[in-house]
């Protein structure tokens, strides 16, 4: 019992992720049309706002401390960081500590300057080209990323901590009446599941309160149409891309601490956030953030033992088998809309 | 000729003279000069030129003519790779028991794998074939090893039973006695010429394969696929059944790439399971619309740019960028190494971004565009277009003259 | 066309595709353009040439008819004057209520008054017939509210919760003028109005037409029923391979067999 | 044989990761491989050759040719490294290959230098199979393998943890994870834990938290991570951001132990690794003169110490050359003979065998621990203790190395 | 008993009664056109007949066998063609290959693995499209890609792509609208020509009563779903409900 409750957390927690990261996308892939395989690109680049603000904040003066020795034997340089010495070492010290959540307001600039740079330099040429076209050319885009990305944080993964206040585990159990330490789980988990149900919900506001989200839609299915009407669609498709560019990157900021940061953690996530699209539908955002949700709960289910036991290697392809079968049973995916991407 | 037409024929000719002659055409760089770096002449790569051309050229048949994108076509490459070292396995090195059964298994998978798939279209169709081959990847990967021998790659051990292994057999893959990794070296002046068996048994299927996705653009079938991508409603309702038209075209393609992986483990006699992951999948993708969906070269010269990419320009390092710049004064030559080591040794992948972008920016059909743009800077405009092997199917209806 | 001469020079230029170039016939302007004005038009999808100079005035409130064969240029024609992307507009101006539209975009072009009914409709996939009607209103100021075009089409009323590419083909015609009509327009660009409608309700349209002129608004329409656009127009202007053949009053073709005959076939 | 240097130079061919997560280490290792060039031809300070035990290299290249070297890029796919190695020696002429940063490459590497009859002096490889089932006449392996991290490491779990732990074993679900998991099951269960689970996870997991979950429910109190890379990063950081580290299971710490512990990786993982045992092959802070020598010529050229997959590649052309040079040739089976049984010293891991029977090297093992009070962002391990060769030697035929047959040099 | 027999079929979209208790009866070698105003379900009917839709109740009977829950190529194997009421064509395609591809269902069947063959070598086949081509006054389009025609072209391509096929029945949603006047001529003479020349039926759908009283043997008027009256081109012009619910004053 215990066990299942702390699955459904973690499923949870991962859908919580799998359904931010789909929702960026599908706004871009499922809402415009355009095949983005540099979505996971925009994810990274979001977590690596968290690492530069944390570098930023840490930049350092040397001094050299002749008590100590380094590796060949030289004094050591010792780092103070300049924030350290502007504010004194304490609160100096607790501005890096939280230059994860800092990041959050470091980032949302950064990547409406990424999506709008994205669109207008790129994007824009392609909406009517064929999807392949598309695909190439995004695909370049995250690889050109990526190895900037690379060039100057280097390939391997980069720790990013939470502020020391949300370290340590929340005890759910204890709430529902179970023993002490059973059901426990880590405050950032839980910030970043809160995060991404607040992030959805304000998407999900903008797009249905106002006509925005209708307008967008339209001008998917026929942009000269709408542009007949007198509505200038193209800027709409570029805050449109900001925003989704937006969503991506602070998926990606609150993600570092959980998992540290590397130049193609994009990648890793590009194909699963794609299936996650598809199989809520295309072109529902409801339909990104349930399959999100869905798969990530079965995902943690199939990782129990007793399940492995029974099946084999079933967590390894738990994934792609539910998305086959949601896809031959429900023609559009969960709720996906008629006409998009079918042909 | 052969059931083509004169233009076709022609056009056959030249891919069979390009594809023999190869090993002397990839040698332009005499072996003291500095640009030998840039030779792509040596066996392994020019084998990988054409067993890529023939999954590009499969592939093609699917995507190119019926517009279903399948991202899941590595499964079948994985399949023909392992068909043929199990029966290095079981019976001996001799390809010519492998190759077939790797046509044939990776064609009775993509049948069930399309039948399944092609039930939907369009992105969903995508992710189908997506989801088939990633699970294909990570069984292969970790519960099926038994079959696999999952991260290490399919290889023959010498406790293998190979029943027909006769004592004067060659231990390494071969046709009937003629061993595949064998070559002959040929010194022209300050060239190198390098002749190898494996090459030329590679190349002989890659024209055979070539010459059949020829006629079927050119067949009626060929037709109907095209009309599936075109209007797959009215297909319908002219009284024709797309669905086994689709299939048929996703099976050939499937035993083309199973051809290719059978061809590849021919070569070299190990089978990975990462030749069936996304990132293969998802590069004969790019093979096929860098050179040019739908276009019977286009997907062959993809093929080729990104293999020479990935073989050639990953081992410039700085030391041979220093032997390229050593006569720029020290300030210069230290900048330009530092712009070049972005697009190549570690940076290769951008160069390959880059060229990717480039390429579907500036030249939206693909390299064979830019191929077509430079033969109509020489025929002075209004040339024969009609001389154009190219069928290119149209994106964009703008053509009426 | 006042002007003859300066008319010569420039149809002797052979205007390139791909590249726009509005420099050199700005002094037009000058030469009191007309309300709605068109005036050598050259227009390419891609490399062929469809629009081969095209020139016409409307007075406010007039209709005019815009006739010629299949293939004529008619379509393409009006979706230069509405400035859609394809064809592309190399040479030409265009002017509405002194307005120049011939280097703006469509959207620009919409807010200054074009409406454009175009010869397929284009109901949107996925919206309903009151969402097609309500995006048509999200730019300001509105023209006719939803309600009085529910009166003009009840059909519409009723199937206002419906996706609007579900509606049979005259509902859909019907959805297309209704949607020009909600928006604050100068121009009524018609392509093929009635086609696929009953008679019964070509007659209604025929009605509403005349009282958006009485409005003041100006209406350009293409119809294959030469005789009907005839009647209901005040002028024609008739089109073959792209070049303006006849421009002059309705009545006249009406009456000019030989005219009907040559370009026109009836 | 294949790719006899006819010329005045010697091309050697180092495939490394430069692409893909393993770059960083890659790219370590071509430092090192650039450094033994050097040394090899007589520039620089010399570096390990002069700490080394044999004195037959003198600094004027390899049998008196220049060392020449190409590199590629093995992305750590078997296909890829294989295609690489083969333009080496097909396209450049090495006559040796060396490098890479995973098993399954190396062996798929190996297997090809043993048909192309080129000698094969492995990298950064840990699996048992490379010297084991998969072992070939050409290649050799100088890093320490899976068998030796559990025979250095379970003395040190059960001095310092007790005898009587119950230990979860979170595995990769491949053929190296798969042969750690079972060294170190073995390992320690012969010290009397007992393993109350092992459980394996996919390869493209990033996110650990629903595998780590689950040892909360058991009574185990010690987590073992058969984990590499950014695996091992995402599940030793989920495993403490569940509190791991902070659990008591009647009335023990929890601990959790990382078996193959590499420091550029391990510097992911930030703060996490702190007090976490593991074994690793070599590590700069050592403080014999072969390994000072070592630190000096590479940190004073780079400016950071080295890692462990830049030593254990330096000490493989060292040998290598060393090998040529006894030899008198660079025929592979002459140069594989010299090789054989070699026992030498002064590399940084003591006296040193590479053993006949199967090409593995046998030397000391270090158990590290996380720092607690690093003092720079290198000084992250300690050793915590230096097991001597003799504990951690297994017979040829041990059970976890069976299956494999040598079998006879190839010289192409 | 006629060629199609269509009895008591209904539809209903959602709560709308599209379709209710329709019964209709189109004879051999007859031209039966179906009037209406708009959204009285013509179309709907249409694409009852062609498996496009499958109608909740009734049945269809075309030469005595049932078209139900048959797919659309199954049917038009069994001879019944249908020209939509917009254009649907292979826009991709060259206007002869669009041809062609007709040309080799007729032949071929729904499904035939000809992939060694070569469409060039057809000559039969590309004569008889041709000369499809030569009767709608396309041939000079032949090359021309089919996307980039104007509507009118469109129109009669689809319709020569249904004439090619021989069908025995014919199914014309609107083949005239949006076509020149000329050409609105050209193809009520052809039609009229087929009929006579070769053994089909045609069922059409037309707002344009030129057309329809030009060819039509019988017509049929639907009103909401169903059949008002059916009878002559005369009497239905001189039926006062008819012309207040449709055809209003000015069709003289
Ligand atoms: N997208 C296009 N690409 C290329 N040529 C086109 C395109 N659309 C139309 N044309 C060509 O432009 C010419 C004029 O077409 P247009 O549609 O303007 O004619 P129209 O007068 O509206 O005819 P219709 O009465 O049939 O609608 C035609 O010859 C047509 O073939
Ligand atoms: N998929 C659908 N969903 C809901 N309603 C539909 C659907 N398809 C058609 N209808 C409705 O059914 C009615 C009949 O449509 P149909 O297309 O058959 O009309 P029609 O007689 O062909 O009219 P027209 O002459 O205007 O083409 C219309 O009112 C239409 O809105
Ligand atoms: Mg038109
Ligand atoms: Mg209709």
């Amino acid at each position: 019992m215990d066990g299942i409750l702390l699955q459904i957390l973690n499923g949870l927690d991962k859908g919580s992720a799998y359904a931010m990261i789909a929702l960026g996308l599908t706004l871009i892939f499922g809402t415009l049309g355009v095949v983005n395989f540099a979505h996971g690109a925009l994810f990274m680049i979001g977590a690596f706002c968290a690492v530069s603000l944390q570098r930023l904040l840490g930049l350092s003066f040397e001094t050299l401390d002749p008590t100590k020795k380094d590796f060949l034997g030289n004094p050591l340089k010792v780092k103070t960081p300049y924030i350290e010495s502007w504010f004194g070492p304490e609160m100096g010290a607790s501005i890096i500590d939280w230059s994860v959540p800092l990041a959050i307001l470091f980032s949302i600039p950064i990547m409406l300057f990424v999506g709008w740079a994205m669109e207008r330099g790129l994007i824009k040429h392609f909406y009517k080209r064929p999807h392949a076209d598309q695909i190439l050319v995004t695909f370049g885009l995250a690889i050109v990323m990526q190895e900037i990305i690379k060039h100057y944080y280097g390939a391997n993964p980069i720790p990013t901590s939470a502020p020391s206040a949300f370290k340590g585990s929340l005890d759910f159990g204890v709430m529902l009446g179970f023993d002490p330490n059973v059901i426990i789980y880590p405050y950032w988990r839980l910030v970043y599941f809160a995060f991404s149900a607040a992030v959805i919900t304000a998407v999900f506001s903008f797009l249905n309160f106002t006509t925005f989200g209708m307008v967008v839609r339209a001008g998917m299915a026929d942009r000269e149409t709408v542009g007949l009407l007198g509505i200038n669609i193209d800027r709409r498709f570029t805050i449109m891309f900001g925003i989704a560019a937006a969503v991506a990157g602070l998926a990606g900021v609150m993600y570092a601490p959980i998992n540290s940061p590397n130049y193609h953690m994009g990648m890793d996530f590009l194909v699963l956030s794609f299936v996650v699209v598809v199989v809520g539908g295309m072109g529902s955002l409801r339909g990104a953030v349930a399959a999100g949700f869905l798969l990530g709960v079965l995902e943690s289910f199939a990782s129990m033992n007793w399940i492995k036991d029974v099946i084999p290697g079933i967590d390894q392809i738990i994934i792609y088998l539910v998305a086959i079968l949601i896809l031959l049973t429900r023609p559009r995916g969960l709720m996906g809309r008629k006409g998009v991407m079918e042909d | 000729m052969l059931g083509l037409d004169k233009r076709d024929t022609k056009f056959l000719l030249i891919v069979i003279f390009l594809t023999l002659a190869t090993p002397i055409l990839l040698q332009p760089f005499p072996e003291s000069s500095t640009l030998a770096q840039f030779n792509a002449g040596y066996p392994d790569l020019m084998q990988r030129f054409a067993i890529f051309g023939i999954f590009a050229i499969g592939f093609n048949i699917l995507f190119g003519l019926t517009g279903y994108l399948s991202f899941g076509h590595a499964a079948f490459l994985g399949i023909g790779s392992y068909s043929v070292v199990w029966m290095y396995k079981l019976l001996d090195y001799n390809v010519i028991w492998g190759l077939p059964l790797a046509v044939i298994l990776s064609g009775l998978f993509a049948l069930v794998i399309g039948y399944v798939s092609l039930r939907r279209s369009g992105i969903y169709f995508s992710i189908l074939t997506l989801a088939f081959a990633q699970m294909s990847f990570n069984l292969a990967y970790s519960v099926l090893t038994p079959i696999t021998n999952g991260e290490t790659g399919l290889q023959v051990y010498t406790d293998d039973p190979q029943i027909l292994m006769g004592a004067t057999e060659p231990t390494s893959p071969h046709l009937f006695g003629i061993v595949m990794n064998q070559s002959a070296k040929i010194n022209l002046g300050d060239w190198v010429f390098t002749f190898n068996n494996g090459y030329y048994f590679c190349a002989i299927i890659a024209i055979i394969a070539f010459y059949i996705s020829l006629r079927i653009f050119r067949s009626p079938f060929g037709l109907m696929l095209r009309a599936i991508k075109s209007n797959q409603q009215r297909l319908n309702y002219t009284g024709l059944n797309a669905r086994p038209y689709t299939l048929a075209a996703f099976v050939i393609s499937g035993m083309y790439a199973g051809l290719a992986g059978g061809l590849m483990a021919s070569m070299d006699p190990l089978a990975g399971a990462e030749r069936m992951q996304w990132t293969a999948s998802g590069e004969v993708v790019l093979m096929t619309i860098l050179g040019g969906v739908g276009t019977m070269m286009g997907p062959v010269l993809g093929a080729g740019v990104i293999k020479y990419m990935e073989n050639i320009f990953s081992k410039i390092n700085e030391q041979v960028l220093h032997s390229w710049f050593g006569w720029l004064p020290d300030s210069l030559e230290g900048f330009v190494i530092f712009i070049a080591e972005h697009f190549v040794g570690s940076g290769w992948h951008m160069t390959s971004g880059v060229l990717f972008m480039l390429v579907v920016i500036f030249l939206p059909g693909g390299l064979v565009e830019g191929g077509q743009r430079i033969k109509a800077m020489f025929n002075n405009r209004g040339g024969d277009d009609a001389d154009d092997p190219e069928h290119h199917p149209k994106h964009a209806p703008h053509v009426a003259e | 066309m006042a002007d003859s001469s300066m008319n010569e020079t420039l149809l002797s230029e052979q205007p390139k595709p791909k590249r726009k170039d509005f420099s050199k016939n700005r002094n037009h302007a000058a030469t009191a353009p007309a309300y709605f004005s068109v005036w050598d038009l050259h227009a390419y999808y891609g490399e062929s040439y469809i629009v081969q100079g095209v020139s016409f005035n409307v007075h406010e409130g007039e209709i005019l008819a815009l006739l010629g064969r299949n293939g004529a240029g008619k379509t393409s024609t009006l979706r230069a004057i509405a400035r859609m992307d394809d064809p592309m507009l190399t040479h030409g101006e265009i002017w509405l209520d002194h307005h120049h539209l011939h280097d703006r975009k469509s959207y620009e072009a919409a807010q200054l008054g074009i409406g454009l009914v175009p010869e397929d409709r284009r109901i949107i996939q996925g919206l309903t017939v009151e969402e097609n009607l309500q995006l048509a209103q999200i730019v300001e100021p509105k023209g006719w509210s939803l309600n009085r075009v529910y009166e003009l089409f009840p059909r519409l009323k009723e199937r206002r919760k419906q996706e609007g590419t579900t509606l049979s083909g005259g509902e859909q015609q019907m959805l297309a003028i209704a949607r020009a009509l909600v928006r604050d327009i100068k121009v009524l660009l018609l392509d093929e109005p009635y086609e696929g409608l009953a008679p019964v309700i070509v007659d209604e349209i025929e009605k509403t037409l005349n009282i958006i002129k009485e409005q003041g608004i100006t209406t350009v329409i293409v119809e294959q029923n030469a005789v009907r656009a005839l009647q209901l127009a005040d002028r024609a202007v008739i089109l073959d391979t792209g070049r303006v053949v006849y421009d002059g009053t309705a009545d006249e073709v009406l009456e000019n067999e030989a005219l009907r005959n040559e370009y026109l076939a009836i | 044989y294949t790719n006899e240097p006819t010329g005045g130079s010697v091309t050697l061919g180092f495939n490394v990761p430069q692409t893909g997560p393993y770059a960083d280490e890659g790219a370590d290792e071509l430092r090192a491989y650039q450094l033994a060039v050097e040394h090899l031809n007589g520039e620089g300070d010399g570096g390990m050759l002069n700490t080394f035990s044999s004195k037959a290299l003198k600094g004027n290249g390899i049998l008196g040719k220049k060392v020449e070297f190409v590199t590629g890029d093995t992305q750590t796919k078997s296909d890829a490294a294989r295609a690489s190695a083969k333009s080496m020696i097909e396209k450049d002429g090495a006559v040796m290959i060396t490098g890479g940063s995973s098993s399954g490459v190396a062996i798929a590497v190996q297997g090809l230098c043993q048909e192309a009859g080129v000698i094969f002096m492995a990298g950064l490889t840990h699996s048992n199979d490379t010297t084991g089932k998969d072992k070939k006449a050409n290649g050799f392996r100088h890093f320490f393998n899976a068998y030796m991290s559990g025979a250095a490491l379970a003395p040190v779990l059960a001095a310092r943890y007790g005898t009587d732990r119950n230990a979860y074993h979170l595995t990769a679900d491949y053929t190296w994870g798969w042969t750690q998991e079972a060294s170190i099951k073995a390992a320690t269960e012969s010290l009397g834990w007992n393993t109350v689970n092992t459980v394996k996870t996919p390869l493209a997991a990033t996110d650990f938290s629903s595998y780590i979950t689950p040892v909360l429910q058991t009574d185990a109190d010690v987590l073992v991570l058969n984990h590499y890379g950014g695996n091992m990063v995402n599940s030793l950081t989920n495993a403490v951001q569940f509190g791991l580290r902070e659990k008591q299971v009647n009335g023990r710490d929890f601990e959790i132990v990382v078996p193959l512990f590499s420091r550029l990786m391990a510097r992911g993982a930030g703060e996490n690794i702190k007090g976490i045992l593991g074994s690793t092959n070599w590590h700069w802070s050592l403080t014999d003169e072969g390994t000072q020598a070592f630190v000096k010529s590479f940190g004073t050229k780079y400016g950071f110490p080295p890692s462990q997959a830049a030593h254990t590649v330096y000490c493989q052309t060292l040998l290598y050359a060393d090998a040529c040079e006894r030899a008198g040739t660079f025929n592979p089976c002459g140069v594989g003979e010299a090789l054989e049984g070699f026992e030498f010293d002064g590399l940084g891991n003591g006296k040193t065998v590479y053993r006949a029977d199967d090409h593995q090297c046998f030397k000391d093992v270090l158990v590290v621990k996380g720092k607690d009070n690093p003092t720079s962002e290198f000084d992250l391990l300690e050793v915590v203790e230096v097991t001597p060769a003799a504990q951690v030697t297994y017979d040829p035929e041990h059970p976890m190395f069976a299956g494999g047959n040598l079998g006879t040099c190839n010289a192409g | 008993m006629g060629i199609l027999e269509v009895k008591g079929v209904g539809k209903r979209f959602g709560g709308l009664q599209a379709l209710g208790d329709v019964n209709l009866s189109v004879q051999e070698q007859t031209v039966h056109a179906i009037i209406g105003p708009n959204g009285a379900g013509k179309s709907t009917l249409l694409n009852c007949f062609v498996g496009k839709l499958i109608p909740d109740e009734g049945s269809v009977l075309f030469n005595g066998q049932s078209l139900l829950g048959r797919t659309p190529h199954e049917i038009t194997q069994m001879g019944v063609s249908r020209v939509f009421q917009t254009p649907e064509i292979f826009g991709d395609l060259s206007v002869m290959e669009n041809m062609m591809i007709p040309c080799f269902a007729k032949r071929d069947g729904a499904f035939r693995m000809h992939a060694f063959e070569s469409v060039d070598n057809e000559s039969e086949l590309i004569e008889k499209a041709e000369q499809m081509l030569i009767d709608v006054n396309m041939v000079d389009k032949r090359n021309m890609n089919a996307a980039s025609m104007s509507r009118g072209d469109k129109r009669r391509l689809e319709m020569a792509m249904c004439l090619v096929q021989d069908p025995k029945l014919l199914l014309l949603d609107e083949p005239t609208a949006g076509m020149a006047r000329a050409d609105t001529n050209n193809t009520i003479d052809l039609l009229k020509e087929i009929k006579e020349k070769r053994d089909i039926t045609m069922a059409i759908i037309e707002h344009d009563m030129h057309v329809v009283f030009s060819l039509a043997d019988r017509i049929t008027v639907l009103a909401q779903g169903t059949p008002l009256v059916e009878d002559t081109p005369q009497n239905i012009k001189d039926n006062p409900k008819v012309r207040e619910a449709y055809l209003g004053e000015t069709q003289q």
